[in-house]
């Protein structure tokens, strides 16, 4: 990929990333609001105009930037301004392997709308996020306050068990991809099945029944996988540390956990780098359990194809450019909300349940998934061969 | 000039068979809480042999009838066992006409054996799990044998030859509260062992000479194809055993074949290693007639049959073999004839009758050998199995003085021992005469053996002899009055039906079984063609002295033997039916003679005041006093420990100081000394 | 500075090994002393990528792959022992725990 | 390009290795400094094409290891060790340790002779897929060695830190 390509895709990037992470907030209340039959985010107004709430995320921003930033004597000066920032920046950087689009040539030049399409993709993730511990450990214990402390100790604890069924339960589905690069998994995933074509290659129907070549399935890792796609999504949102899983926080027992001596914008990087990671939680799925930035049945290819005549080429292809980006922003979309319907139907749990359900439920499973997958692998092989 | 091998994996599962039941009735027995149940055992215990008998029936028929009669080998190669430079040993299974008749010998009457038991043993409760335990040895005996029996090299076969010992150990002791038992499997384990020695220096040299000819090879048919490379050669004597006719040179096969037959004559209880055999009937009568007469003893025999190729070239070592079994034969009937305990008779029939099997094989007569050792098998089965009958309708009772007059109260019995008596005294047509006749006739024959005139003399005493003790036993136990006490007088009884239908079995056996070999001269009385059946069936394996006689001959030899059979008969009949009371003055009057032949001779004492005390005063005084105690115990192993605690106490101790730290100094010093030394040149 | 060779790698593996051997041998506090130990392991890991890298065989990746699992279990187990050390005698000083001796 | 991120990576390491060693205020900042010098280690194992080895020490190292090392400091509350002559042993092992500081450096100088610069390596030389095929195939037994061995680690690890022994 050229360098000026390279921009166009960053550009693209920090314009999804950066117009998300703001309304975020703002969806996060009204999610709330709505949940609880309440009329939420309706009063910061400029002029009289409150557009439905969508002023607060600036008002937000104003007011952490002007509150007084206070250090806490005792604490560790350079860790505690560091760790705002190490929370946040993994977050940012795991972005740059998702792709948001496939590769498209228009005017003699190859635009890949993915930042860096890694050989080792989901791994870069894993080990990006690993960091993001540092963050939050840190910050407990750089502030010199005892629930500060506990709050690391419980972040550390949380994050690395949920690290293990983390890794694991995708290990299915990276056998049957073969791949840990995410483009070459969403171009897997454009591939269809047909449904009942065992009938047929067992021989109980005639070769060649056209209802058999008409009902197919996408090869989503969702349909795939289904099990290991609620396995990821808990292990993930558990290392994002939300409700349910916000027990480093813990506002009714620890006061606020490890960010306890934090205020302003600092405070703000925190929660900057919740939602983020809710984005990057939602793209990560997204491009590797439902397709990515492809539509189900309908290759990217064959529209490209199919435009090429009407519009030339190159307006073929930035018109499927533009598409898989919406398709990716659509199913980013649903993701969010299905995580926010999460965050406010479930209460905390409790410290040693979070616990169990890393190590004596997620984990047993992905492992049984891994076995299972293997022999169902070596099954569809052995029959198809 | 190896022959055309036919694979056939069926074979395995003859020996495997009855390994898998001991294995899971062994196994149950270290593991399990309490006996299995009864029907289980049964189940197992019988089903694995009679299942191997059907697989070898199947196989055998296959192999009589599909395969040309120069080339009948299966071969079942299971893996490669041993494999050293150009040296292999597979663990693989072989059956051709040899083996065959082995297989089916050791399946069918163990098979029958294990269904006796199952009625011997049931009343036996000597000890916790007596019975379960009774049948895992069994059947691991069988599948001993069978490796014995089907193993394709010497080291197969050597495997199988020393389980059917441990096997026999274990049953000869199987009532080990009881110290006599114990003893006597011990004495058999040890006199084996000797003879093992033997046989393993017999191996060591055959494989060392194929070696040196650049054969190495232990397999059976390859041996045999090169064994001419071994024909002329010769091994110098060390000048102490200048005494030995031929000294300075020998035979290389010579040697090899007399160490063999140490071996066999260890197993197969001839002179000088009989000694164990009649201590041997400490164990369970089924396994006197199993192990002690039918199978086991016989491995021997086999062993020379199996070996023929190079027995052939060593006529030195096939005098030896018909001398020492006609000693053997002649010397153990006399001391069967003064015997009281109705097993020790047997036994040293038994004794006697595998004389004669080498007496045959040592003529080269192997065909007649493996004959009679089939027909023995049946025989001397039946009357081991008939004993036992008897031994339990007297309550445990032996002694042959104390019976009488079983005949009304135990009819089956009686028919079935009178049919194995007529036997094994050599009467027409029952199985005896038949096998017996051959061998005599083959040792009149054989022209190359010095003194076989005097062989054959000997052998024909010897028939007089077993017609006369056999008989003797014969109307000691079931004729006259019985002398046993009131009590047991009262509850003598016949057998069930788990003990009587292996016993018809065998009788029916016993007579028809002469029929599988019946000479040529006698089948052209009837009109057919190669009657001798079993000659023609082994004669492709078996280096068989052909010889040809006019049947005058033949039918006159015979007469004389059935005579002489007939006379011992008949001298029997006159001592011990018609004028018992002639049997006391005859023993005053020879009282010296006859104490000495009632007390075999004191060759037990001899060898252990020869043998035995000095060895265990040496050992005690020597080995253990000053090799053991002192050198090994004092100076080696105490010594070591006194030296490394002296020395740790005195002054390394100090170097641990319990910092880690500087435990790693030194680790670092040394290995920056190490990496100094490594690139010292560069 | 002109261009690195592989042998660059090797100095630096070199050195931070022996930060690693200085360490173990002057620190006290066991943990900072376990820390080294792994300091060690890298450096070795780091000489095996750069001389597998230099003769072009994944032989060396592989060793260096198993020496980490080796290091996760070996800090798993040596924590455990540090922490059931600190709750049953309280200290931390390498020097305090030298009961095995004569 | 290379060249620069050599010097950055290495210079970072080594400095921050000697920041594990040298401070002597609090186990924390060792800790700190020992996960930057394993960052900088992964950025070297990249540079010599070893990208899946890189991004497991990224991810055992940094993110458990020294995780689990910060967790038990916290878990302990340890706050530095008193006085820095508490710290260091005597001089004694800091000379020896020297000495073989030195004969370290001339191994390798000894070792320099006859190097060959960059050999071209395949493009599959330390890919995930390179590395997945080899520990699958030839190195089989080494996987499952290693299974155990993290088995037993997680027992034993289990059994020690969970009550007071005595």
């Amino acid at each position: 990929m050229e360098t000026p390509t390279v921009f166009v895709s960053i550009f693209l990037f920090a314009l999804v990333l950066l117009v998300f992470a703001p309304i975020m907030t703002w969806v996060e209340r009204k999610q709330s609001a709505l949940m609880q039959d309440r009329i939420g985010a309706n009063r910061a107004s400029i002029l009289g105009f409150k557009a439905l709430g969508l002023i607060h995320p600036l008002a937000d921003v104003i007011k952490m930037i002007t509150k007084e930033d206070t250090i806490p004597t005792g604490a560790h000066k350079l860790l505690h301004l560091v760790s705002p920032f190490i929370a946040v920046a993994p977050a940012i950087i795991s972005f740059a392997v998702i792709p948001y689009g496939g590769t498209y040539e228009m005017w003699g030049a190859h635009v890949s709308l993915c930042v860096a399409d890694l050989d080792y993709g989901v791994l870069f993730i894993f080990a990006i996020g690993s960091i993001a511990t540092y963050g939050s450990m840190l910050a407990g214990w750089a502030g010199n306050n005892n629930w500060g402390m506990l709050g690391s100790i419980r972040v550390s604890a949380q994050m690395i068990s949920y690290e293990v069924a983390l890794g694991i339960s995708v290990v299915g589905l990276f056998m049957i991809f073969g791949t840990l690069r995410l483009t070459e998994m969403g171009l897997l995933q454009q591939e269809t099945f047909r449904l009942f074509g065992f009938l047929e290659h067992f021989g109980w129907v005639a070769q060649g029944t056209a209802w058999i070549d008409w009902i197919t399935i996408p090869m989503w890792g969702l349909v795939l996988q289904p099990l290991p796609f609620f396995m990821f999504l808990t292990a993930l949102m558990a290392e994002n540390k939300r409700a349910p899983f916000d027990t480093p926080e813990g506002e009714s027992e620890i006061v606020a956990g490890y960010f306890i001596e934090y205020s302003g914008m600092k405070f703000g990087l925190y929660m900057m780098g919740e939602w983020i990671e809710v984005v990057v939680i939602s793209a990560l799925l997204t491009a590797m359990f439902l397709g990515g930035w492809t539509l189900p049945w309908l290759p990217e290819a064959s529209i490209i194809s199919y435009m090429t005549p009407l519009v030339g080429e190159n307006m073929a292809n930035v018109a499927a450019m533009v598409l898989a980006v919406h398709v990716f922003l659509i199913k980013v979309i649903v993701l969010i909300w299905f995580q926010m319907l999460i965050r406010w139907s479930m209460p905390r749990f409790r410290y040693d349940q979070v616990m169990d359900l890393g190590w004596k439920i997620l984990l047993p499973l992905s492992l049984a998934n891994v076995v299972i997958t293997g022999l169902g692998i070596l099954i569809v092989q052995e029959v198809t061969r | 000039m190896v022959e055309a091998v036919t694979e056939n994996a069926a074979l395995r599962w003859i020996p495997l068979l009855p390994l898998i039941a001991a294995a899971i009735s062994g196994a149950w027995l270290v593991f399990g809480r309490r006996e299995l149940p009864r029907v289980a055992v049964i189940a197992l215990a019988c089903g694995a042999p009679i299942a191997s008998f059907a697989i070898a029936v199947v196989q055998v028929f296959a192999l009589a009838t599909e395969l040309p009669a120069d080339a009948r080998f299966y071969v079942d190669n299971l893996y490669t066992w041993i494999s050293a430079g150009d040296f292999h040993a597979e663990l693989s299974f072989l059956l051709d006409p040899l083996s065959a008749v082995m297989v089916l010998v050791v399946t069918g009457v163990g098979s029958l054996i294990h269904v006796y038991s199952v009625g011997y043993m049931d009343d036996d409760h000597r000890d916790d799990r007596g019975f379960q335990r009774f049948f895992a040895y069994l059947n691991l005996f069988m599948f001993s044998m069978l490796m014995l029996v089907l193993g394709d090299n010497l080291l197969v076969m050597f495997v199988g030859w020393e389980g059917v010992g441990v096997c026999s150990y274990l049953l000869i002791g199987f009532w080990y509260l009881d110290d006599y038992n114990a003893k006597c499997g011990q004495k058999a384990f040890v006199v084996n062992r000797i003879g093992d020695f033997g046989f393993l220096l017999g191996i060591f040299l055959l494989f060392w000479s194929f070696a040196q000819a650049g054969v190495p090879t232990v397999e059976f048919r390859e041996m045999a194809a090169n064994v001419g490379l071994l024909a002329n050669q010769t091994v110098e004597l060390p000048a102490w055993l200048s005494f030995l006719p031929g000294y300075p040179n020998w035979g290389l096969l010579t040697l090899a074949c007399l160490c063999l037959f140490i071996g066999a004559a260890g197993k197969s209880a001839q002179i000088p290693l009989y000694v164990w055999l009649p201590d041997a009937m400490a164990g369970p009568t089924p396994v006197s007639a199993l192990i002690h007469a039918a199978t086991m003893v016989t491995a021997g025999v086999y062993m020379v049959c199996r070996m023929s190729f190079a027995y052939s070239l060593a006529p030195g070592a096939m005098a030896t073999v018909a001398w020492i079994g006609a000693l053997t034969a002649f010397f153990a009937a006399t001391i069967g004839l003064a015997q009281t305990d109705i097993k020790k008779v047997l036994a040293y029939s038994t004794v006697s009758q595998l004389g004669y099997m080498f007496l045959a094989a040592g003529v080269a007569a192997y065909s007649s050998a493996i004959f009679h050792v089939m027909t023995h098998a049946f025989f001397k089965a039946l009357l081991f199995l008939a004993a036992g009958s008897v031994i339990l309708g007297m309550h445990h009772e032996q002694d042959i003085t104390k019976m009488g007059g079983l005949r009304r109260r135990m009819p089956v019995t009686w028919a079935v021992f009178l049919v194995g008596v007529l036997a094994i005294s050599g009467v027409p047509p029952f199985s005896g005469f038949f096998s017996k006749d051959e061998i005599l006739l083959s040792v009149n024959l054989a022209h190359g053996i010095p003194g076989h005139e005097w062989l054959w003399l000997i052998g024909l005493a010897t028939a007089f002899l077993t017609a006369f003790y056999m008989f003797r036993l014969y109307y000691l136990v079931f004729t006259g009055e019985s002398r046993a006490d009131r009590h047991t007088q009262e509850h003598i009884h016949e057998s069930g039906n788990w003990i009587l239908f292996p016993l018809v079995v065998l009788a029916v056996l016993s007579v028809i079984g002469g029929f599988f070999g019946l000479p040529d001269a006698y089948g052209e009385l009837f009109g057919v063609e190669e009657s001798n059946s079993l000659h023609h069936f082994l004669q492709p394996v078996v280096n068989a002295a052909e010889h040809h006689v006019d049947h005058a001959t033949e039918f006159g030899l015979a007469a004389i033997t059935t005579v002489v059979g007939l006379a011992g008969i008949a001298l029997a009949t006159l001592l011990y039916y018609w004028r018992r009371d002639l049997v006391p003055k005859l023993v005053q009057a020879i009282q010296p003679l006859y104490a000495l032949v009632r007390d075999r001779y004191r060759i037990d004492e001899l060898y252990d005041a020869a043998i035995v005390r000095p060895l265990a005063g040496l050992s005690r005084a020597v080995l253990a006093r000053i090799v053991d105690q002192g050198l090994i115990d004092g100076v080696l192993v105490n010594g070591t420990a006194n030296f490394v605690r002296a020395t740790a106490d005195g002054a390394l101790k100090y170097l641990q100081t319990g910092q880690a730290q500087s435990y790693l100094f030194a680790m670092l010093l040394g290995g920056a000394l190490l990496i100094a030394w490594l690139v010292r040149g560069a | 500075m002109g261009d690195i060779s592989p042998f660059h790698f090797q100095v630096v593996a070199a050195l931070i090994f022996m930060i690693g051997v200085l360490g173990v041998l002057t620190r006290r506090n066991m943990i900072v002393v376990f820390m080294c130990i792994e300091l060690m392991l890298n450096a070795a890991n780091l000489s095996l990528l750069g001389f597998s890298r230099e003769i072009g065989n994944d032989q060396g990746q592989i060793l260096a792959f198993m020496v980490m699992v080796v290091a996760a279990v070996e800090v798993a187990v040596g924590l455990a022992i540090i922490i059931s050390l600190v709750r049953n005698r309280d200290t931390m000083d390498i020097e305090d725990v030298s009961q095995l001796k004569w | 390009m290379r060249t620069a991120l050599f010097w950055v990576f290495s210079i970072s390491a080594v400095a921050s290795a000697l920041g594990v060693v040298g401070n002597l205020r609090s186990p924390i900042n060792s800790a700190l400094s020992l996960v930057v010098s394993m960052l900088a280690l992964a950025g070297l194992y990249v540079l010599l094409e070893a990208q899946f080895v890189g991004l497991i020490q990224v991810m055992v190292y940094a993110g458990a290891i020294v995780v689990l090392f910060l967790f038990v400091i916290m878990l302990l509350n340890l706050r530095g060790s008193g006085t820095r002559g508490a710290e260091l042993q005597p001089i004694m092992k800091a000379i020896g340790s020297l000495v073989v500081f030195g004969s370290t450096l001339w191994l390798v100088r000894t070792l320099a002779a006859d190097r060959a610069p960059w050999p071209d390596v395949d493009a599959g030389f330390g890919t995930t897929r390179a590395m997945g095929e080899a520990l699958y195939t030839d190195y089989v037994l080494s996987v499952q060695v290693a299974g155990v061995l993290l088995l037993a680690g997680i027992v034993a690890a289990v059994v020690l830190a969970k009550k007071k022994v005595d």
